[in-house]
């Protein structure tokens, strides 16, 4: 018997899904679990923290941007659900238009994360010292692993700009810029972020193949393209919900 | 095949505590023997009466099976029992938050764990623990202590020798350098995990001496067959042994090395009465490291006069260090 | 978006095999039986690959310090000096026996190939829901599997922390062992997530007409539980295993307290970090886990008993509600492994409690399969010999877990070898016998051929005697305190006085490593040689047997209709039952 | 909503845009918020209820969870339980963790 598997595009009458619709409930399931373990994670770390060892997340990362990426991730939701819309309302070329504005936003969103976020992270600078004080700065040149000392500027405090300092090596007790290791709110800002980032690129890939190549399924059969336009925005849906969570969490408390 | 006796229960205890859990472990076990034989002699009996054979068929209607209700509902109940009744008030007298002796009746030990060692940390005359730091941990100050602080001039720090006097109560803190052990006292029916980064307590309190716990693990020891050093290391002769001409060979209490067994082969005996140089073990019961299996500590259970005669000589060999210290 | 790629499922040919090519037909294939089979192959082969493993322990074990040449002959100088091997080597061995019994053997049979091969079929679908996904979920597996044997090669070996990896154990093991085991795990949970998935919507969306959830055969049930267990529980352990990637490569400090020393060294981590996060997110995975490795075999054990009773299943109601409640429970017992990591009073009780409440649908659970061979006429057939072997030995396993399942008694027994021989009872002659009979009895089904029966028998009864003689050892050597993972237990006292069982325990191993050889010598015999069998050679019931043997591609001849209950055997009819598809005679 | 047609679809945009700016306003309330002088948990709770109402409009609307159907109901609930098991649960032991302050 040469036979379909049924309910591709059709719901299936007792359930009223479509096996990709339920699919991707179950594979969003299983991702509340995914982030649901790291935010569990965070909440026991973080009350296990020594008293002040926890710093408060405006105080490290920028607020503002994390408002305009929120912004951002929301404005592509609403166009990919827009998408959907106009392609029920059989109009694929608005459709189009508003798949490539949800790819835009997403896109925009990866290059400020990683522009104005990530990166300036890598270049600042925390140094303990054997004293039990430290500083934050920036490394003036780079570091040699044979010098006995390292070139440190400390941040500006106020207007004025303080001047590269020297320190020796057996002052210092410790040295990390704001990478992961700097600390465990900083290992938990950037797996989780880190871990979110790569969704948003997944949603990327998927958006533009439908975008392109996946046309060509448009022109064949319509009312599965849309299908599947509405499971990715489930998907995208859902990496919005997470991040909606993740910035009061993360840059706020 | 089995050389030595039948070892298939649980080992002599030697804490006011243990006899509980053991009670628990023995009323559980029975609890199950029923249980199985019950299912199994069922079990056995229907694969006979009901096996297919010509002229008997099938009976196309399920039993009503009262008895199963039973059964659960048997099993259910017991099983709230031993929970509420055994497991919850030993647990609480074991480890309950506050249950513990007060630190000050209480003989108070640090247990210090690292790959593969115990470091046993005692107060000294003063009951204070001296302070210790990470960056002062070296070879020769395996747990940082700050010997400089008044509170740690006359602490005690061994390694893997615990000595502790018997009918007292001890309590132990419990912590880590590096990985997560187990610090396991099977003859005291002791166990817990020592987490880094925190400091657990557990108390015990033992009733029989590391001496007394000897006398009832003497057995008598094949010379001849398999390996006979595998199950003889770390054993004492339990009596004298001569060879024909009677010289010594072995005297009760020596530690039977390879060579000792050798001669007493070649003297002609068979068999040699042994026990476990030290009865009472510290074993980690948590994997950490390819020198698990040997991270093994010493417990000597003294008498109260035994134990006060250890701290005396222990005292004595710390001033002799401090005084070489200050001759260099 | 690997939930995609399956819905254009038309544009690869149903007209049979010679349409595709032999790669697409028997590598990339997107057909469920040859995937379930693909799953069977690969995750025996890794099977007798970590028991071989434990087989090589077992000699450090029994004769501790005594050289075995042909060890060093296999695994080097470097890891068997002088033929006695290392005690980090022994480690490494044992680890992966763990790993590979269970994320590579158990799971991905009973789940991977039983669950692929037999629930479309059983459902009466014409394959997977989504095809391309469950090709892709095996390949993920294959990926993980290879990674993780792998890491045997790479500098000082594989992961040596045990199968549960602590932390900060693992933070002072070598480098590249563990990260790979973390990294594999990562593929395998993934392939489970995607496996599961799949499961999940066929029972749901492509159930054949007439098929209502309490017409389905239990083992259908088992399946659908079972996925859910995987769906729900394995990304928690993800994302541990992400966190762990991270301590080791980021220099994060997740699960590493402040003030840690390594051998003397001072580590220069941020450090805040606890170790028991670790052990909350992996049990939380782990103790589901152990449902996911019962579930499918408790499914498998009653189709066989039912079909080998010849009667219907006693309580089919209560032993599907009470494996729901098996599912649900299982979340929240998982602190029960943790009792002794200084627990208080208050969720210690806790743990306990909901711990001896899980035990009670796993009594109803068997006391309705016993209670099913009440009055039935007992074929003593290969897989029914399993399925019956399987009873008991779960019942020691059950029954064994009551003492580790109350703190007091565990606080003697815990990370002994009672231990060890309660899981093994449960998973070896618990899980693996369910598989045996399941192999054996959908067989002719994958092969359309009859198997031996003596030479299955042959292989019944010495496995039967084996598993005892290496098993029931354990409980004794952990009533008498002996550690597990000790790579010479002669070091210590209580370890002298049990170092006799290893002797016993070890032989047996090795004998029934002999006894398997029967087994796979029974498998290829009867693909040479088998006697061709029609489509139902049971007399069986259940959907699968109403579709050819082996089924062709997209399983069967014209859509099923289903009529009446699973399991519909009754003597007055012609071979005593009647196809859930026939419809009731007028 | 497989089914439903292009006018009801013509009636959800108004409530998408409705949606979208009360997504923007809570997004500016939360930040706003944070800035409110309350105590650290205070603060807390007060984001977690804006993120939670600003999830719920997301699930509900643009996921059209208020028009879902069973089976999916069923899995989210299911889902939730675990989740909140796992959340709080490992909190709870490790806040009943037998542990002393360190001694010194």
């Amino acid at each position: 018997m040469s036979a379909e598997i049924p309910y591709i595009t059709k719901p299936r009458p007792d359930t009223g899904l479509t096996n990709g619709k339920l699919g991707m409930w179950l594979f969003l399931a299983s991702e509340v679990m995914l982030f649901g373990a790291l935010f569990s994670a965070y909440v026991l770390l973080r009350v296990g923290a020594e008293e002040g060892a926890w710093p408060l997340g405006s105080d490290i990362l920028n607020v503002p941007i994390g408002a305009v990426n929120t912004i951002v991730l929301i404005t592509s939701s609403v166009s990919m659900v827009m998408a959907w819309a106009s392609l029920k309302m059989e109009q694929p070329g608005r459709a189009r238009v508003y798949l490539a504005v949800t790819l835009a936003l997403a896109v925009l969103f990866l290059v400020v994360k990683v522009g104005w976020e990530y990166r300036p992270k890598l270049h600042h600078y925390t140094v303990w010292l054997v004293d039990g004080t430290s500083m934050d700065g920036h490394l003036d040149g780079a570091v040699d692993a044979a010098a006995d000392h390292i070139m440190f500027v400390p941040d500006a405090e106020g207007d004025e700009h303080p001047e590269a300092m020297q320190i020796s090596r057996e002052q210092i007790k410790r040295i990390s810029n704001f990478g992961p290791s700097h600390d465990n709110y900083l290992g938990i800002y950037w797996t989780m972020t880190g871990l979110h980032g790569l969704h948003v690129i997944g949603g990327v890939i998927a958006i533009a193949w439908f975008l392109v190549p996946g046309m060509a399924l448009f022109r064949k059969d319509p009312e599965m393209y849309t299908n599947r336009i509405e499971y990715v925005g489930l998907y995208w849906h859902f990496v919005d919900l997470v991040w909606i969570f993740l910035f009061p969490i993360i840059y706020l408390l | 095949m089995l050389a030595v006796g039948y070892k298939a229960w649980l080992p002599l205890n030697a804490s006011q505590g243990g006899g509980a859990i053991d009670e628990l472990i023995v009323i559980i076990h029975w609890f199950m023997a029923v249980l199985f034989i019950g299912w199994g002699a069922y079990f056995v009996w229907c694969l006979i009466k009901f096996r297919a054979r010509p002229g008997h068929v099938a009976t196309p209607e399920l039993p009503k099976a009262k008895a199963s209700k039973y059964c659960e509902v048997m099993v259910i109940v017991i099983e709230a029992i031993l929970l509420l009744g055994f497991s919850i008030p030993i647990w609480a007298a074991m480890r309950g938050e506050g249950n513990g002796p007060k630190p000050d009746e209480a003989l108070v030990v640090r247990v210090v764990a690292e790959q593969f060692a115990w470091n046993i940390h005692y107060p000294g005359r003063d009951g204070l623990f001296g302070r210790t730091d990470v960056s002062l941990v070296s070879k020769e100050n395996p747990i940082g202590l700050d010997r400089s602080e008044p509170a740690a001039k006359d602490d005690l720090v061994t390694i893997n020798q615990m000595h502790i006097p018997v009918n007292r109560d001890i309590l132990v803190y419990l912590s880590s350098k590096d990985v997560i052990h187990n610090f396991g006292l099977p003859l005291l029916r002791v166990k817990q995990d020592i987490i880094p980064g925190m400091t657990i307590p557990v108390w015990f309190k033992a009733t029989q001496t590391s001496n007394a716990l000897r006398d009832q693990m003497v057995e008598n020891y094949p010379l001849t067959g398999r390996a006979p050093m595998l199950l003889l290391k770390y054993h004492v002769a339990m009596e004298e042994y001569e060879d024909t001409d009677g010289t010594v060979i072995i005297a009760k209490g020596k530690v039977l090395t390879e060579d000792l067994v050798a001669d007493l082969v070649a003297a002609g005996f068979e068999t040699v009465r042994a026990a476990p140089r030290v009865p009472a073990e510290i074993a980690c019961a948590q994997l950490c490291g390819l020198g698990h299996y040997r991270m093994r500590g010493y417990l000597t259970i003294d008498s109260a006069e035994d134990f006060e005669k250890w701290m005396v000589a222990e005292e004595a060999w710390l001033e002799d260090e401090e005084e070489d210290d200050e001759g260099y | 978006m690997s939930i995609m790629p399956d819905h254009d499922h038309h544009d690869h040919g149903h007209d049979g095999h010679h349409a595709l090519g032999f790669i697409r037909t028997y590598i990339f294939t997107v057909d469920h039986k040859v995937i379930g089979i693909q799953y069977g192959l690969t995750s025996l082969l890794f099977l007798f690959f970590g028991f071989l493993l434990m087989l090589a322990m077992r000699w450090q074990l029994a004769y501790p310090g005594q050289p075995l040449p042909i060890l060093q002959a296999i695994f080097g100088d470097q890891k068997v000096p002088g033929g006695i091997m290392a005690p980090e080597f022994y480690n490494q061995l044992g680890a992966m026996h763990g790993t590979i019994m269970i994320f590579l053997g158990v799971v991905p049979l009973g789940v991977g190939a039983f669950g692929n091969f037999v629930v479309p079929l059983q459902v009466g679908a014409v394959d997977m829901a989504f095809p391309r996904l469950n090709m892709t979920s095996y390949w993920v597996y294959f990926i993980g599997g290879v990674l993780m044997i792998s890491s045997f090669f790479v500098p000082e070996g594989a992961a040596q922390s045990g199968w549960t990896s602590y932390p900060p154990l693992t933070q002072a093991a070598p480098f590249w062992g563990q990260t790979m085991w973390l990294t594999s795990m990562v593929f395998l949970i993934t392939s489970s997530l995607l496996g599961s998935i799949n499961i999940i919507v066929t029972v749901v969306q492509l159930r054949a007409p007439g098929l209502t959830y309490f017409r389905l055969p239990f083992f259908v049930w088992a399946q659908l539980i079972t996925s859910f267990l995987l769906l729900l529980a394995f990304p928690p352990l993800e994302a541990a295993a992400v966190l762990q990637l991270m301590d080791r490569v980021a220099g994060t400090s997740f699960f590493l307290p402040s003030g840690l020393v390594f051998s003397g060294q001072v580590q220069d981590v941020a450090g805040g970090g606890n170790p028991l996060l670790w052990q909350h997110l992996f049990w939380f995975l782990a103790h589901p886990e152990v449902y996911v490795l019962i579930l499918p075999g408790m499914g498998i054990v009653a189709e066989i008993i039912a079909n080998n009773t010849r009667k219907p299943l006693w309580g089919y109601k209560s032993l599907v509600y009470s494996a729901i409640f098996l599912g649900f429970m299982s979340f929240v017992v998982w602190a029960h492994h943790m009792f002794i990591t200084g627990m208080g009073q208050s969720m210690s009780t806790f743990f306990a409690a909901t711990t001896m409440i899980i035990s009670i649908p796993s009594v109803v659970i068997l006391t309705a399969l016993l209670l099913s061979l009440w009055g039935g006429s007992i074929r003593f057939n290969t897989p029914m010999l399993f399925a019956l072997g399987f009873l008991p030995m779960f019942a020691i396993g059950g029954l064994t877990g009551l003492p580790l399942g109350l703190p007091a008694s565990d606080i003697h027994l815990h990370d002994t070898y009672y231990v060890i021989g309660h899981f093994h009872y449960v998973v070896a002659p618990g899980s693996l016998f369910a598989l045996f009979a399941g192999i054996y009895y959908w067989y002719p089904k994958a092969t359309g051929r009859q198997f031996n029966e003596f030479l299955g028998k042959l292989h019944f009864w010495p496995t039967l005697l084996f598993m005892n003689g290496i098993f029931l050892p354990m409980l004794f050597m952990g009533m008498g305190g002996v550690s597990r993972r000790l790579y010479d237990q002669t070091e210590y006292a209580h370890g002298q006085a049990a170092q006799n069982w290893n002797v016993i325990m070890s032989w047996s191993a090795w004998l029934m490593g002999l006894t398997q050889l029967i087994f796979i010598l029974n498998l290829v015999l009867t693909i040479l040689a088998g006697r061709k069998v029609g489509a139902n050679p049971w007399h069986a019931t259940t959907l699968e047997w109403s579709a050819p043997s082996p089924p062709p591609h997209g399983n069967f001849l014209e859509p099923p209709k289903v009529y009446r209950d699973p399991y519909d055997y009754d003597p007055a009819r012609k071979d005593g039952f009647i196809e859930q598809t026939q419809p009731e005679p007028s | 909503m497989e089914h439903a047609g292009p006018e009801e679809i013509r009636k959800h945009l108004r409530l998408y845009m409705t949606v979208f700016g009360s997504l923007g306003v809570l997004t500016v309330v939360t930040v706003a918020a944070s800035w409110l002088p309350v105590s650290v948990p205070l603060a807390i709770l007060i984001a977690l209820m804006i993120a939670s109402l600003k999830a719920f409009l997301v699930a509900a609307f643009f996921m059209h969870l208020v028009s879902e159907r069973a089976a999916i109901y069923g899995v989210l609930i299911v889902t939730v339980f675990f989740f909140l098991v796992m959340l709080i649960i490992p909190l709870m032991t490790h806040l009943g963790q037998h542990v002393l302050d360190h001694v010194t």
